[in-house]
């Protein structure tokens, strides 16, 4: 299906919703669900949840929600109302009218969805070529006629946040020469046997004895996805705080991943 | 291979080898004295004597002008050992950002908001930060509001010549699952159709195609918009 | 030629090519998984390739390691296009070292490099020659190394009064994500990130002077934050 963004191998996002069209979006399209069988109060429940997890409330987002929201409270009661009783013509064609222009909002977000990913491809392909910017030897230096020409202080800060955060540390690694040991499948079994045991593990004694970083990353996927199989629960206080996993499932209930090989770094 | 010839190509390789960014081929016309016509020839020679000698390094077309770059073959011993340049990933809320202004430029943040439904502020922001969007004036409507583009930048990051090599957007459009799975679910049932209106009595939902299709480009349809 | 050769060849080409500073052949060595020697000896045969084939550019061995430069018949072109302006400013290396100058000064050239992750010695000569940069004082610590600071003429051609009005770093911080911080850590050592935020709490950052920072990005949130 053309909606199923593939996400890559880091790509790990916890579903947060960008307003009332990623939600709706979200609930229609990838639970299938008919909103009609959505009580309107879970999906305002839902989206209150999502604005509580911004750091301040955002008006226009709340807003647009509740228009939204409005929207699909006159269209289902609209169908709760007996037959007998027709609307108005001119109120059923507003009606339709919202329910059009809320469908191809839907549809519009969706397009663009699906382009950013294609941009996102496009970039991924493009980033395995780096252009040569080393500008003109010093033979030539004296001839450039501003040196700071177009520089200013935020060039500067840019600058300083290039040379400080994008790069990987001096040491060769040789990550790229080594094949992982662990794959997110295995990891995710493995934790299965384990948990129902231990119960309650944080995070960094679980993986404490591992040696490499990207193994630890496959053990934190491993964790997601049985976040996301609600097999876990996974708490956390503070940002950068201890991360909490509590085992929640059943271990019978366990499907092997598919399809999911080791990260390829 | 005559002397000039000779002089030109050399004259090529050394002033794209001194560059930080792409050399547009005009301005190698006028700096080598030959016509731009001969310069693209010149390059196009070059990039396939490269391919042909397989070498470590590829000149290609970028945001308008002509650059040396790795050759992606080499990305694994590159990658390690890059200087600069190497670009965090973008949120899915500045990449779907990004897509708005790449398609819809110029256009203005409260065009990008009406589109996402959210206050697209903080991810225009970040976009610009990164270099990647940029003002590109005043739209001269009631308000004046400021214009935003992506930049060339935003070209070389997806290593396209011009915005005009984006794959066009109707090829994003939803399938026909999709959309009907998102016109069931906002269809009324039983209800349905119009019905007394236009006799469709709305039974089998879903099925319906015929219900009136929305024009998702309602408003601002700038004719690259996704038909459905 | 075999296989392995052309991918050696083809790594070393494109490491050069992206290279901003002569690359030392050891470190190639390493990247690539080859002995010194064999570097040696594949430089040696590209720089013999591209004089025959009378290309615009050579590869050269300058400063303990090899780099790309123009050929010397082209300088007549390459002077024109440095002097159009056209070129860079300043390369990306000198200017990311000018701001790491300017940001932690003052500082010693190591803890340049450290902060950089290369060898700053090429860009820091350059900075200084053009007067942007200058040795201001000894490390009094052990080694008595050298410190540097930005100059007066810096500060005039960006228009400041004082080094102080720099704009703040932490405003511009990307936020967090955890996997923003998985990937620092990853960079880092392996471990750190992950092992909580122990006392991770972003204070010190920017205009701490001296200590050659983590990036700054680490655990400052604004939201709209790009995921890795």
């Amino acid at each position: 299906m053309r909606t199923k963004v593939s996400e890559g191998p880091l790509a790990v996002r916890t579903e947060v919703f960008e307003g009332p069209f990623d939600l709706l979006l979200h609930l229609i399209l990838r639970d299938e669900v008919d909103l009609y069988d959505v009580m309107v109060g879970d999906i305002v429940d839902a989206y209150l949840a999502e604005l509580d997890r911004m750091e301040h409330l955002n008006l226009e987002v709340a807003t647009e929600f509740l228009l939204i929201a409005a929207t699909l409270v006159q269209l289902k009661s609209s169908r709760l109302l007996p037959d007998s009783e027709p609307l108005d013509l001119d109120e059923e064609l507003a009606l339709w009218s919202e329910r059009d222009l809320l469908l191809a909002r839907l549809l519009e977000c969706q397009t663009f969805k699906a382009a950013a990913a294609a941009l996102e491809q496009m970039a991924a392909v493009a980033g395995r070529s780096h252009p040569r910017a080393s500008g003109p030897d010093e033979r030539y230096l004296d001839l450039v006629p501003d040196f700071l020409e177009g520089i200013g202080p935020d060039d500067i800060r840019a600058a300083f946040l290039r040379a400080t955060a994008t790069r990987p540390a001096p040491h060769v690694d040789i990550a790229h020469v080594t094949d992982i040991p662990i794959s997110v499948a295995e990891v995710t079994a493995d934790l299965v046997a384990r948990l129902p045991e231990i119960g309650r593990v944080g995070f960094r004694e679980l993986t404490e004895d591992l040696a490499t970083g990207i193994e630890v990353v496959v053990y934190f996927l491993a964790v997601l996805e049985l976040y996301k199989r609600g097999m876990v629960d996974v708490s956390q206080a503070s940002t950068f705080g201890r991360i909490a996993i509590t085992w929640s499932g059943e271990a019978e209930e366990y499907e092997p991943l598919a399809g999911v090989d080791a990260y390829d770094g | 291979m005559t002397d000039e010839n000779r002089e030109a190509r050399q004259a090529v390789e050394a002033i794209v080898m001194v560059a930080d960014e792409p050399v547009p081929p005009g301005l190698m016309a006028q700096l080598i004295e030959i016509s731009t016509d001969q310069v693209e020839e010149i390059c196009t020679q070059l990039a396939e004597e490269y391919r042909s000698e397989v070498r470590g390094f590829e000149l290609v077309r970028v945001a308008g002008g002509y650059r040396f770059r790795s050759h992606p073959d080499a990305e694994p011993y590159v990658k390690r050992f890059v200087v600069s340049g190497q670009s965090a990933r973008l949120s899915s809320a500045a990449l779907e950002t990004l897509a708005i202004v790449a398609y819809k430029q110029p256009l203005s943040r409260a065009q990008v908001s009406a589109i996402r439904g959210v206050n697209a502020e903080g991810a225009m922001r970040t976009l610009q930060q990164r270099g990647l969007v940029c003002e590109v004036g005043r739209d001269p409507g009631p308000g004046n509001a400021r214009l935003f583009a992506t930049t060339s930048a935003f070209l070389e990051r997806l290593g396209l010549d011009a915005i005009d090599e984006l794959p066009p957007l109707v090829d994003f459009v939803p399938g026909p699952e999709v959309i009907e799975a998102l016109e069931t679910s906002l269809m009324a049932d039983g209800r349905s159709g119009l019905s007394g209106a236009d006799g469709r009595d709305g039974a089998g939902q879903g099925q319906d195609h015929g219900v009136p299709t929305p024009a998702p480009e309602r408003g601002r349809g700038n004719g690259d918009a996704p038909a459905v």
